[in-house]
């Protein structure tokens, strides 16, 4: 029995590893970008179903809006318009959001145990309970998701609906999604799906096209098909090789060990120092000497009463 | 401070010992993690149809309340029927939204009244609203009825007043009133579907 | 312990008030700080009162210790500046660390270590402010590798700091006398000739 | 729609055509993805924005607003030339082989009949066909004559060269072409394209011809009739088909059926003329049915007051002296000739063109009355909302009553979806506050009325005193009555005429369909063509057996369609004229040897074997499809390209004649005249359109979507933008002849500058969901724009095409 509702893969600021004992269905969601319309259908189910909603802002000139992530927003349409080396054009739309990595960022930068999840179907989950408002989960992610709320200062990204897939449903965006463009379900299920696109986006002319799963987070639950995936740049700047930034890894990584032995072994030194060494006291002469001084001044001022 | 080597061993035991409930006692491996409770696990589930375009996608409505006497029924959600052929659970962000439809600020609550001239809503009942309005549809028939045109023939029409229909509304909301409209004789009668 | 009129004064009360402003956040500083750096000191943050309330409090307690540093460090900075007879006892500092003092070099109001020691807070402060401040969300925003770069600074900058810290204090434990030199102000004449003699003759104008 | 949702899939080429199915549409749309993943579909889209429904086209290619006639001219011209129709289906189905008239002649942009004066072609006998001494329509069968109909449209298209279509619409010619190979890629029997269309069409001076044009397309195709065919259009709102089925419009009764003029006094020739005989041998002509069902439903209204005696209630009918349509209504509005109006659920003032107009219009009321959810701009066009609506309150003299009603989820009923489905919903939750839903208020209201007739008498009573009200609990009529009532019930026991010993129906079960009407006064029946949605087995329209056993996303036991359950109109048309299917992978209803069946309600006799040579277009009383239109469309037979009423270029490429520039038949009022502008004081194309986020005036009062889509915007392209010294973001003022309005500018690529008749066009893309109220940024009415000018058969406004100009604010 487990106390938690889904199995739990890592937590963060854990330093021994949870149960991992029983293998349990990785589950994926898989944008088609190729079939998206940029309807936001996505956004709007994902305020709804989670109790979420953004203020009314303003437009700045494009689609995007909300124009970015916000701790009220866990996901939004990124527009692109591309021109293509043939004079014609591209509108390339691509929903943004978490991309709960196999390798995530966030949890590993998150200082507060229990503050984020991973289960082991692989969704990436914040537990706002044990957040601290820190915002190293910002710090640590490769894609540039997680977001501080300005009401209670913790940090929120899409959850992937845990609490849907939970009860075997598929999150909210991808069950709303009227083209489909977004599918749900065992990540294994979602590259056999991804493949049936490529192929059918090659046949129409996209010599490039391809499945978006960066093996240097350790693949994603979030994958994109992509028209263009020799160049994910087109698409509003989605990362090529997003890993763990080197300073993150160090920062969570060697230096934790290193420090606390460090730190431990100037401690322990001092201890074994004056176990062994003795304290560093005044010697014997010079207290002596200062002893004879006060005496003889002591005297003198005796006299100078009388 | 003038600490002797005893007193510092008692602070260094104490300090390890410290540290040690640090490292076991108090050391955060129980944090608990529970998804979120699944928020419509005992909420009542209505087939609908959206209101909006005309797909008219199947719709789940899920209220607070079981039916029961002592509870007022209240939509806390929305999504797609997967059962519908047509949208197959899914939704458009105007169908995703409708929860906030439904609770708009703008949702009228009661029936009001402009009186000429004036700048403001008063609050009526609804029985001052269909007396006041039925008694200026009968005082403008009565006075601009046209039984017979200027050649005689019979027409029996009322041009002076005017209705809109809706587009949403149920189709038998529509056939009613068609039946109340046509019967009291108007011709400028028109719906959304030309617009 | 007994009192003689005839200690020296060795800090006066607005310096010792200084110092202990700049330990006490130290302390609260490195507490919070080894939360979030490490797991096993997460439960500290309790001392906060939650672990929130800690991370609120963390840079807060970080700008009142900047500044208080800074004036300390101000203080006291033409006393550590660096002169020969301070090589001369770093270079001879395994000896004094191995408990023989008698061929060190005599020193004035601080000695070569310490010197060091001061030298090398400044530097962390100077690191773990800025690199701090480029971490603080609630008020300022940076792009983030800059902030990641922060991190790794603000990380490293903390542990070298409370290195020299325990170094430091240890220090102050292991020679005997020192401590009440920032509780009272004073120490004796024979823990300032023993330590400090260049310091000693100057005060006291004793030629020995 | 002639087809389904889910049959779209079926399709191997998709046009999406004045319209935008993607974002008006989404999950409609998802059958068009669907198409592609399973039929390999190739996605077309012709629109002067490349929209979302662009995004993810294979072919786009850009048009000039309100010139699709030239486009689909120049297709209908490319298909006939590269002999890319389906020769067998055109033959047999269509009006190919029928001769016209001598007297039919068009000249100059001009049809025969047409008188300059009165804007009209008040005669249009010459548009006719040419009749035999049995009465037949005269044929050749060879198709050489030159007055044949092939011959004839051969003729008028072939003015629409790839050159001529580039010119007028500014489409790149080798873009034109390359949209003309998608399209006859589906000529043969093996390969199907449908058609997606909605306001894009239809908001034009001349959109009844757009939208016969791309009919015309699709039967050279052979694409009428079959899965993954048709001519499809998406409706805007979840029962404004319902509402238009049940003839909630000035000149219908429910069914399509039609109110008399005043000229036809005479209930027999009433009937007579809306019962037309066959026009060919063996054909069906279904409307000869018409008495059935007019009797059926004056017997629903009058119950026993309409009697064969008083020709059932045939004088109670209002005359038409004239259609009374919206802008006929809000021009009479305008010059006080009406004292009282009723909007439910229905916002004019954001609807309607040319607000400046519709505010004097209203405030000419004496009383207005407001049923709606929702707070609309119309219930308040008396407050002043500063810029946005500038009014004087206190000299408007107007008593406004708002009523509040019920939404979707807080009633019962039933809505008609695009596909003709009639689907019922529950009520899920008490509405706010004291809100009512429309049947009770309008229960209410006539029950008001009659007592008060009762009391007082007054004029013309009897309608009002004698109109049938059986409701269980009489101010509330239930939804489940209603339904009942427009299905219809035996008043007698029905005999069955064949068998007189068997009973079909006894009195006052419900009827299972419109088989079972007569014109006897036997049957009651509120809307002919709803008959067996609620039949004596139950409420039909409440099916949810979602089955698919063919495959094919028919689920012909889902819900139920109008009429008679069938899916996809003209079915028989699906199979070839010896009754085998066109294609086998695409077989849909055909011949077994006794009967007709299949996937689908034959829409046929059932048992007309394929040798007797019925058409499968069985309304029509020439029982085929119709290319030459006859006397039944304002502007001629065929349809010609004209310019909108507000051009950017001032003249019509296709002709040199100054009375036929734009629509010589559209609905101008002559006080309007000088409300249109001209291209040298506002040279930019305009086109309003709606986005995906919202729903009309509807959802900027939705928190969610104010939040998807803010604020209020204009798209223009690079150059323009450039030209004007327009930023991205920067706030600009649009205005036309009416007003103007201000917004963001948003400069995007997707708006390009066109090459029309050698000068350079560039067009305004205007989103019309904001106005004075909301949740959304307030903001100006789009409608404020617009032309008050109509379509000259269906007198729809000219939303999307006039002209602007714009300036940095």
């Amino acid at each position: 029995m487990a106390l938690q509702s889904l199995d739990i893969k890592r937590r963060s600021a854990t330093t021994t590893p949870s149960p991992q004992v029983r293998q349990t269905l990785e589950v994926a969601k898989l944008i088609d970008v190729s079939a998206c319309i940029g309807c936001k259908a996505c956004q709007a189910a994902c305020m709804e179903w989670n109790d979420i909603r953004d203020e009314v802002g303003t437009n700045v000139g494009v689609y995007d809006n909300p124009s970015d992530l916000t701790a009220n927003q866990w996901t939004v349409m990124r527009f692109n318009e591309v021109e293509t080396a043939d004079g014609g054009l591209e509108w390339l739309i691509r929903k943004d959001g978490c991309m709960h990595c196999e390798d995530p960022g966030c949890l590993k930068a998150c200082p507060a145990p229990g503050a984020i999840i991973q289960y082991s179907n692989g969704i990436v989950d914040f537990h706002e309970e044990h957040c601290i408002g820190c915002g190293y989960c910002i710090t640590g992610c490769p894609f540039n998701v997680p977001r501080i709320s300005k009401k209670d200062g913790k940090a929120y990204k899409c959850t992937l609906c845990s609490d849907r897939v939970a009860v075997g449903q598929a999150p909210a965006c991808a069950k709303v999604c009227p083209t489909g463009a977004i599918q749900f379900g065992s990540k294994e299920k979602m590259k056999e799906y991804a493949e049936t696109r490529i192929t059918d986006l090659k046949e129409r002319g996209f010599d490039n096209a391809g499945l978006y799963d960066p093996a240097g987070v350790g693949g994603t639950h979030v994958m994109y098909v992509l028209h263009h995936a020799d160049q994910p740049g087109l698409y509003n700047g989605l990362p090529k090789d997003p890993a763990i930034s080197p300073m993150v890894s160090v920062w969570k990584g060697v230096t934790k060990p290193l420090a606390m032995a460090a730190l431990g072994a100037a401690a322990l030194g001092s201890l074994f120092h004056y176990v062994m060494k003795g304290p560093n006291e005044v010697s014997k002469e010079l207290e002596d000497e200062m002893e004879r001084e006060d005496e003889r001044l002591r005297a003198q001022e005796k006299e100078d009463v009388k | 401070m003038n600490v002797s080597r005893r007193g510092f061993f008692k602070v260094c035991a104490a300090g390890m010992s410290g540290s040690s409930l640090v490292a076991m006692g108090f050391a955060p491996t129980a944090a608990l993690a529970e998804v979120r409770q699944f928020k419509l696990a005992h909420t009542t589930e209505t087939r609908n149809t959206c209101p909006y375009c005309s797909v008219s996608c199947g719709l789940l409505v899920y209220s607070v309340g079981d039916g029961a006497k002592n509870t007022k029924a209240k939509v806390i959600h929305i999504e797609g029927d997967p059962d519908h052929p047509v949208n197959r659970g899914t939704l458009c962000p105007k169908g995703a939204g409708l929860l906030d439809f439904i609770s708009s600020p703008a949702r009228l609550k009661y029936p009001e009244v402009r009186e000429a001239g004036t700048n403001e809503w008063k609050r009526i009942s609804w029985d001052e609203a269909y007396a006041r309005i039925t008694r200026l549809m009968k005082d403008d028939r009565d006075a601009n009825f046209i039984e017979k045109n200027a050649d005689g023939v019979t027409v029996n029409r009322w041009l002076s007043t005017g209705f809109l229909a809706a587009s949403a509304s149920p189709s038998e909301a529509g056939y009613i009133t068609h039946k109340v409209v046509r019967n009291l004789g108007m011709l400028a009668f028109d719906n959304q579907a030309r617009v | 312990m007994i009192r003689n009129p005839r200690d020296i004064q060795r800090y006066n009360a607005s310096e010792r008030a200084n110092h202990w402003i700049v330990g006490i956040c130290f302390i609260l500083l490195a507490l919070s700080g080894l939360a979030f750096f490490h797991p096993a000191f997460f439960p500290l943050t309790q001392l906060f009162g939650s672990p929130t309330w800690a991370r609120i409090l963390h840079p807060y307690i970080g700008v009142v210790m900047a500044f208080f540093f800074l004036i300390m460090a101000l203080r006291f900075a033409r006393l550590n500046f660096i002169h020969k007879q301070d090589i001369e006892w770093l270079k001879r500092v395994g000896e004094m660390v191995n408990g023989d003092d008698h061929n060190m070099p005599e020193q004035g109001k601080y000695n070569g270590g310490q010197k060091v020691l001061f030298w090398g807070l400044v530097i962390g402060m100077l690191l773990i402010t800025v690199s701090g401040v480029l971490m603080w969300r609630s008020w300022v925003a940076v792009p983030v590798g800059v902030v990641r770069a922060a991190s790794v600074v603000h990380a490293g900058a903390a542990v070298f700091m409370i290195g020299l810290i325990i170094m430091h204090v240890y220090a102050a434990i292991w020679t005997r006398g020192t401590i009440r030199a920032m509780l009272y102000g004073t120490v004796t004449r024979a823990w300032a000739k023993q330590h400090h003699r260049v310091w000693y003759r100057q005060i006291t104008g004793d030629k020995r | 729609m002639t087809n389904t949702w889910s049959d779209i899939k079926n399709a191997d080429v998709v046009l999406i055509m004045g319209g935008n199915a993607a974002e008006a549409h989404p999950c409609g749309f998802k059958w068009v993805i669907e198409a592609k993943k399973l039929n390999k579909a190739k996605l077309v889209v012709v629109d002067p924005r490349f929209t979302r429904s662009a995004a993810v086209a294979d072919y786009y290619a850009p048009i000039r607003t309100g010139t699709d006639i030239a486009f689909l001219g120049g297709v209908i011209n490319y298909l006939l030339t590269n002999d890319k129709i389906q020769h067998e289906y055109v033959k047999a189905y269509t009006d190919f082989t029928f001769l016209v008239d001598e007297r039919f002649a068009f000249e100059n942009g001009l049809y025969s009949g047409y008188n300059a004066d009165k804007r009209a072609y008040d005669d249009r006998s010459s548009w006719q066909y040419q009749r035999g001494e049995d009465g037949y329509v005269v044929t050749d069968p060879t198709m050489q004559d030159p007055r044949c109909v092939y011959q004839l449209l051969k003729k008028h298209y072939s003015r629409y060269t790839p050159d001529v279509v580039s010119n007028i619409c500014g489409t790149p010619e080798d873009q034109f072409l390359k949209v003309c190979e998608y399209i006859a890629s589906t000529s043969g029997t093996d390969r199907v394209m449908t058609i997606m269309y909605a306001l894009g069409w239809t908001q034009h001076s001349q959109g009844s011809q757009i939208i016969r044009t791309g009919a015309m397309v699709q039967l050279l195709l052979g694409n009428i009739g079959v899965k993954g065919g048709g001519m499809n259009a998406l409706r805007g709102h979840s029962n404004i088909q319902g509402l238009t089925d049940l003839g909630l419009m000035t000149n219908l009764l429910p069914g399509y059926m039609t109110l008399p003029g005043e000229r036809e006094t005479d209930y027999g020739a009433y009937i007579a003329r809306r019962a037309p005989k066959p026009m060919r041998p063996n054909q069906m002509s279904y409307w000869q049915n018409y008495e059935k069902f007019h009797v059926s439903l004056m017997k629903s209204w009058y119950g026993k007051a309409a009697t064969a005696e008083n020709n059932w209630c045939f004088d109670w009918l209002p005359k038409l002296d004239k259609p009374h349509d919206i802008l006929q209504v809000f021009e009479d509005m305008y010059n006080g000739k009406l004292n009282g109006y009723f909007c439910q659920g229905f916002n004019p003032l954001a609807a309607f063109p040319n607000k400046s107009k519709l505010n004097v219009a209203l405030a000419k009321l004496k009383y207005l009355v407001i049923m709606d959810p929702l707070a609309t701009e119309t219930s308040e066009f008396w407050k002043n909302y500063g810029d946005l609506n500038n009014v004087d309150t206190a000299s408007i003299q107007t008593t406004v009553f708002r009523l509040p009603t019920t939404c979707f989820a807080e009633e019962s009923g039933s809505l008609v979806n695009s596909a003709r489905w009639l689907q019922w919903h529950w009520k899920g939750a008490e509405p706010p506050g004291e809100a009512k839903p429309d049947t009770e208020i309008m229960g209410s209201l006539h029950l008001h009325l009659r007592e008060l007739y009762e009391k007082e008498g007054g004029t013309f009573p009897d309608p009002i005193l004698n109109l049938d009200w059986p409701y269980k609990r009489p101010h509330e009529p239930s939804s489940e009555e209603l339904a009942m009532e427009f299905n219809g019930k035996a008043l007698v026991d029905l005999v069955d005429p064949a068998d007189p010993t068997k009973i079909i129906r006894k009195a006052g079960e419900q009827l299972d369909g419109f088989a079972q009407l007569r014109a006897d006064g036997s049957t009651a029946c509120g809307c002919w063509i709803y008959a067996g949605c609620w039949t004596q087995a139950g409420n039909q329209m409440a099916r949810r057996d979602n089955a698919d056993p063919y495959g094919d996303g028919q689920t012909q036991k889902w819900a139920w369609a109008w009429p008679a359950n069938r899916r996809i109109l003209y079915n028989r048309a699906s199979a070839d004229p010896s009754g085998k299917p066109w294609d086998s992978r695409r077989r849909l209803v055909w011949w077994n040897g006794k009967q007709w069946g299949g996937d689908d309600v034959p829409d046929f006799a059932p048992a007309s074997a394929p040798e007797v040579g019925m058409g499968p277009f069985i309304m029509n009383p020439e029982g085929i499809a119709r290319f030459f239109a006859r006397d039944m469309m304002a502007e001629g037979p065929f349809p010609e390209h004209y310019e909108p009423t507000e051009t950017p270029i001032g003249v019509n490429p296709m002709n040199d004649n100054p009375a036929a520039v734009y629509n010589p038949a559209a609905r101008i009022f002559k006080g309007d005249l000088p409300n249109f502008g001209t291209s040298a004081e506002f040279p930019y194309a305009a086109t309003t359109y709606r986005l995906t986020e919202h729903f009309h005036y509807w959802t900027k009062h939705v928190n969610i979507n104010a939040v998807l889509q803010p604020e209020q915007f204009v798209e223009i392209g690079e150059g323009l933008a450039h030209e004007k010294g327009i930023a991205n973001g920067d706030r600009v003022q649009v205005s036309s002849k009416r007003g103007y309005i201000r917004a963001v500018a948003l400069v995007t690529k997707r708006i390009r500058a066109l090459k029309v008749n050698g000068q350079t066009v560039h067009q305004v893309g205007i989103p019309i969901h904001w106005g004075f109220m909301g949740q959304a940024k307030a903001g100006y009415i789009a409608n404020t724009l617009a032309p008050f000018v109509g379509d000259a058969n269906t007198q729809t406004p000219e939303s999307k095409s006039f002209l602007v100009n714009i300036e940095k604010v």
